[in-house]
């Protein structure tokens, strides 16, 4: 059936500031899990609910998400009726104040006006959850509301999503007010950036921010419109594993958490598939010096060591006596012989040799930098 | 020499009855191997590292898997719009009916037409049931630079073993000068490995002869080398040294997967000048859980080890659940263990599941078994 | 509903004999069309515009260049990994040998495996050789909700002419409750399209056992439809007002070119919402001589036209030189028409060349003339 | 066989200004002929040509290219082992005289570090000719020289070629000079801003130039360094058709003298395609009322009026009794019933209706803007 939206997947928002990763790539191209970007997550949302026309925004750092995503044929977008379609934004650099997802759609005005769907999804690509869009925008047209968002009950608001919005919500499942997250209380609503609505409201709300002020957000104006009572937003609660990759620690945390089966169940399922573009990577070899528990191991890894509780990305070494615990470790990292890790996020082709020993704790994980020689 | 002059063809036909019941339902070159890969990935891999743009794979026998397979010619980079794999089949003409093909050289005259679409220079036959690494393009060069009618890659085999294989004889310059089926008194250690590069007006000449021949087997091997050497056409022994690997029976197919095991890793898949292409699954990377123990395993995304696995392949999906155990087995994909099942000296199929505490295979077995159907637990 | 829930099936086994010469080399569907498409393009580019991912072509004659042509699933954007374009040709199984297709129904039954692989709920069976625009998935919204067993897509023809066709008794409700093959007085003038939507679990037990009744024809329209009606399923018919041509004869492939021209144009190629899909050539765009002259021409980039060509379509690289002339003609791809030669009512098939000053055809012959070997030139 | 050599397609320099088109696009993705872009021809010289890693510099206006050339596979290009890439550079808004191909690779360094061939061979994006550059490539290691640079010998060269580098060559086939042509002889060895050099020296070349000056480009670089004659540098003759669309008039003089047989045989031979994306359009309809002469007609046309020593592109739609004369127009333009056009350029959606007379001069050719309604 022809789809009745086409989607959105926003640039990486200002508010969104992972310490090191960032510095080389856009969130949404930050390794997950050893083997998948964080914008397969909202890409393939997107595709497995048939919503095939997906517009892609991006700012800084364009290479690291052309390449990957290409003309869209590993997530089954690219026939010749709808597709996978790449925006280039212009990055503000004179004053980062500027940089909003706004100016990004007011810089290809023309190709979202020419679109035929009636309807347009956002997601943003910094967060990692499973949500059938063609059941959430058949349930929007059934509501009558003007604009549809998604948020998440969460438990533990006073130290985390801190980078987020959250939202009030009544009990006829109406937004009531939209805020930063202040950390004041446990419980909270944390909203998505995910939202529907028709594409012709949407262009409006576009060129209404622009009016109101040249550095606000869309989030921005819909807080203010939400105060004003201009439209009837209605919240819809997401339920299932749900992560926002917005700093480091979240970064971290959300990567770990996916060793609980339960979550990993939850956000693979069969038929809903996670896709992302191959590295034709080999199998992994597991040695008979090595001990692996409790851990994710990706393709193309030689293991001699100990790994436990932690998540290994692809083509990894971990040498002879080396011992990882509690860590991310991505792509061709190079953990030496009798080398222990605690607590570390070792980012692409880094190498640990000579120090022989980096511990962090869960609670304030380490860092090392692309590429370092340690 | 511009790219693209040199054509490939892929003979995928055989039914490999030696794998028994692993080919009921997929052609030998669709079998799985090395946890990710299937056979044909290598000649396929080795083509698109080769620069070779068209590949031809001749099948007739339960084609659906490998067309569906290597119709996707992305997987290998063998998709722009001058480059394609395409499932070659049997099919009736405007002046033949359906027939089967008769042989491997007739697999080839049967699709001359295909090959003339191409104009190619040169004709490059593989086997489908290869596990190896090979630069086409280097055996290439060396047929032109000697001016060779037809190049037959060989290999050394120990020369006890020789009267296994079909052994070329050469003159000082590499020239072959015999060739021999299965030689009781081997005159030389260089085993053909069924690959060859033929110039192709030469060899499209000698099968429209051959066709025509009530007498032939219609076979490269039996008809027409022989009678390539017999009109003293230019033959050269190109002479390969790297990992090869038959895998026709159950035992080598083993053996293979056991390789990959081997610190010294002689095969090399990880090489990033010559990756081996196949497809990915959607799935989580390895999962290893919080009782599990592993020692030396070779193991590919989607694999869920919640018990033991020792000395074994795993396989994309395959499970090993707690309590279980699998030694010197070869998982193949969605193959799973349950709980307190032991595994040992065994291949087990695609999708097979062998239930709780059961025991399948031996320590001492003299074969490797195959489970190609689901075990039964003992509760 | 999700996407992806119907597989179709192109049937293009025929060898189109009433299509003479053009279908010597090629299979029916892969004939030219239009100045740059092929039939195939048309059942293709439905398939790909209605939200179809898995189409199988099956075809048991001269499928290479189909087999090329169609392999390359990215003219029809129908390559992403999990869609494709499979050439399904007869094969040897593990328990049965290589056989032709018997029948429609019969290509069908032996790929049940392959249409099971993917496991849809709706089976689309299509035609090879019919030109027209249509929506699969409409009708198959028509199917799902009217719980039918199966959907058969008919047109009105002229009653005084609908004892040609598969007529189509339907009741008011537009249930199916008769169906006759080209009767004498026909009840209806609802013709069949040979399209059809079957329940795929529905249809599979059917062929089941229509595979192994000796009586049977294996064919939709004289046994599997009867059978459905016999026990008393669903069946329902779907109308269809747009454009649509069989091209099966000289004259109407000739005709539906020349509907080309019209300026009323019902087929309109260029509409953007539903383009057709084809193979582009790296040419020139059509380059049109100080000296030509045009008039009703539809013409495609690799044109070359310096004589004169009127009421008549030019397909890719088609040339008409100096002096020439091409009147009421469909030129195919590189078909040549060298100086001052004149060709009248005919198709010229692809590659052939019209002598300097020779003269093909006339205007008042009763039927068109094809062309299809070198004429020679009159000096 | 593996090439020795990858391929640089440059983005467009400072000096390239074609009026108006250049506003909406860079000079790469110009239509040319109706139915190519000009980055076409030097990309499918690369393809042809055996070298199938190819390198394109991206400036303003990505998205016209990334569009256009996707993974590359229209060209060949997309293979597992070689491909196509795109590079993103930034372009400096603070001050024009920043932007050159000196700062784009610097933005890149490591992409080009990386590579295995030995030899790079660079184009420029915005000149149309035929090369086998992999028979260049054999000359050139032959010859022993350092770098060969291609020239192509025009008689023209006072009121032609003006925004290009002319090249003094000694009889040894020397390069001896390089600056831009002043416009004070007709015969002149224009540089076609392709040559050919080790990787290792061109990576040297782009360190020293940044050096040198922040607003040198390579070619500017390199006319200080023949002077200093520390290299040395071999000029090779280019023949055939040549063109450089480096402002409105080459613009429009290179793709009507396309409808010279003689230059098309030249640039399209057998065996040596022209590769472009295709954009699925239907043929052309000439109708009763047209007089088609010595024009090309791109597909997808509907053609009711006069057409002579015209270039139209596709979907163009000619009107009853319109007369367009010695024309280039783009794609989708509308030329309504009884409007005569003569010596025009007409971008692509845009609508002549209600003028109905535009006459210009082969010599000084007239602009109608992109989606303009006249």
């Amino acid at each position: 059936m022809a789809a009745k939206a086409f989607g959105i997947v926003t640039s990486t928002p200002r508010r969104v500031n992972v310490y090191g990763l960032q510095d080389y790539r856009p969130a949404g191209a930050f390794t997950f899990i050893g083997k998948f970007r964080v914008i397969d997550f909202p890409i393939s949302n997107f595709s497995n609910s048939g919503i095939k026309n997906i517009q892609v925004y991006l700012n800084k750092h364009p290479k690291a998400l052309t390449d990957h995503l290409g003309t869209g044929r590993s997530y089954n977008l690219n026939s010749k009726r709808d597709r996978l379609q790449l925006f280039y934004c212009n990055h503000h650099m004179e004053n980062e104040v500027y940089n909003t997802d706004v100016s990004d759609y007011l810089d290809n005005l023309h190709h979202l006006e020419d679109l035929p769907q009636e309807y347009v999804i956002i997601a943003p690509c910094y967060m990692v959850y499973k949500q059938d869009f063609s059941t959430l925008l058949d349930d929007h047209i059934l509501s009558g509301a003007d604009i549809t968002m998604l948020y998440h009950r969460v438990n533990n608001a006073r130290d985390h999503f801190l980078n987020c919005r959250v939202m009030g919500v009544d009990q006829d499942q109406m937004v009531t007010s939209l805020e930063i997250n202040r950390g004041n209380r446990q419980n909270q609503c944390v909203f998505m950036d995910t939202y529907i609505l028709k594409k012709s409201l949407f262009i409006d709300l576009v060129q209404r921010t622009a009016k109101y002020s040249s550095t606000y957000s869309l989030s921005q104006m819909l807080s203010v419109l939400i105060k004003r009572e201009e439209y009837e937003i209605r919240g819809v609660q997401h339920k299932g594993f749900f992560a926002s990759v917005d700093d480091l620690q979240s970064y971290y945390e959300s990567n770990l958490s996916l060793l609980d089966p339960k979550n990993a169940r939850d956000l693979f399922q069969d038929g809903w598939w996670i896709y992302t573009r191959t590295t034709d990577s080999n199998p992994s070899r597991i040695y008979d010096t090595a001990t692996v528990k409790n851990s994710m191991i990706a393709n193309g890894c030689q293991v001699e060591g100990t790994v436990e509780n932690s998540v290994v990305g692809r083509a990894v070494h971990i040498g002879k006596g080396a011992v990882v615990r509690n860590c991310v470790i991505l792509d061709h990292a190079r953990i030496g012989d009798g080398v222990t890790l605690d607590s570390q996020i070792v980012d692409k082709y880094a190498q640990i040799i000579r120090t022989k020993e980096i511990i962090g704790t869960p609670g304030q994980p380490g860092y090392v930098h692309r590429a370092d020689r340690l | 020499m511009k790219q693209g002059n040199m054509l490939a063809m892929i003979l995928a036909g055989g039914r490999g009855s030696r794998l028994h019941e692993l080919t009921d339902k997929v052609a030998k070159p669709a079998v799985s191997y090395g946890g990710k890969y299937r056979i044909v990935d290598f000649p396929l891999s080795n083509c698109a590292n080769s620069g070779i743009n068209i590949v031809g794979v001749l099948t007739q026998y339960e084609s659906v898997l490998l067309n569906s397979y290597v119709a996707a010619g992305s997987r290998w980079g063998l998709d722009s719009d001058d480059a394609g794999v395409f499932v070659l089949t049997p099919r009736e003409k405007a002046d033949s009916g359906l027939d089967v093909y008769r042989g491997t050289a007739d697999a080839i005259s049967q699709n001359i037409d295909f090959i003339d679409q191409y104009n190619p220079e040169y004709l490059l036959i593989l086997s489908g049931d290869h596990i190896y690494k090979m630069n086409y393009d280097k055996m290439l060069q060396a047929h032109i630079e000697q001016g060779a009618n037809a190049t037959i890659a060989v290999r050394p085999v120990p020369i006890k073993e020789a009267s296994r294989f079909g052994i070329m004889n050469t003159n000082e310059d590499g020239d072959i000068v015999e060739f021999e089926e299965k030689p009781a008194h081997p005159k030389s250690n260089l085993a053909s490995m069924g690959i060859y590069i033929f110039t192709w007006k030469d060899l499209r000449k000698l099968l429209i002869s051959d066709m025509k021949d009530p007498d032939s087997d219609h076979d490269f091997g039996k008809n027409i080398i022989p009678t390539m050497l017999a009109e003293n056409k230019k033959l050269i022994a190109y002479r390969f040294e790297g990992y090869w690997k038959d895998v026709g029976t159950i035992d080598s197919l083993w053996e293979a997967n056991m390789d990959l095991l081997d610190e010294k890793d002689e095969l090399d898949l990880s090489d990033p000048t010559w990756r081996i292409y196949s497809e990915d699954a959607s799935s989580l990377p390895a999962y290893i859980g919080p009782d599990a123990v592993l020692d030396r395993v070779y193991l590919t995304q989607g694999t869920q080890v919640e018990g033991t696995a020792k000395n074994s392949v795993l396989s994309t999906l395959s499970q090993v659940k707690a309590g279980a155990k699998v030694i010197d087995t070869v998982l193949m994909p969605n193959a799973k263990v349950e709980e307190g099942a032991t595994v040992t000296r065994a291949i087990v199929a695609s999708g097979v599941k062998i239930g709780k505490g059961a025991v399948v295979g031996s320590a001492d077995s003299e074969n490797i078994i195959l489970v190609s159907k689901n075990v039964k637990g003992v509760e």
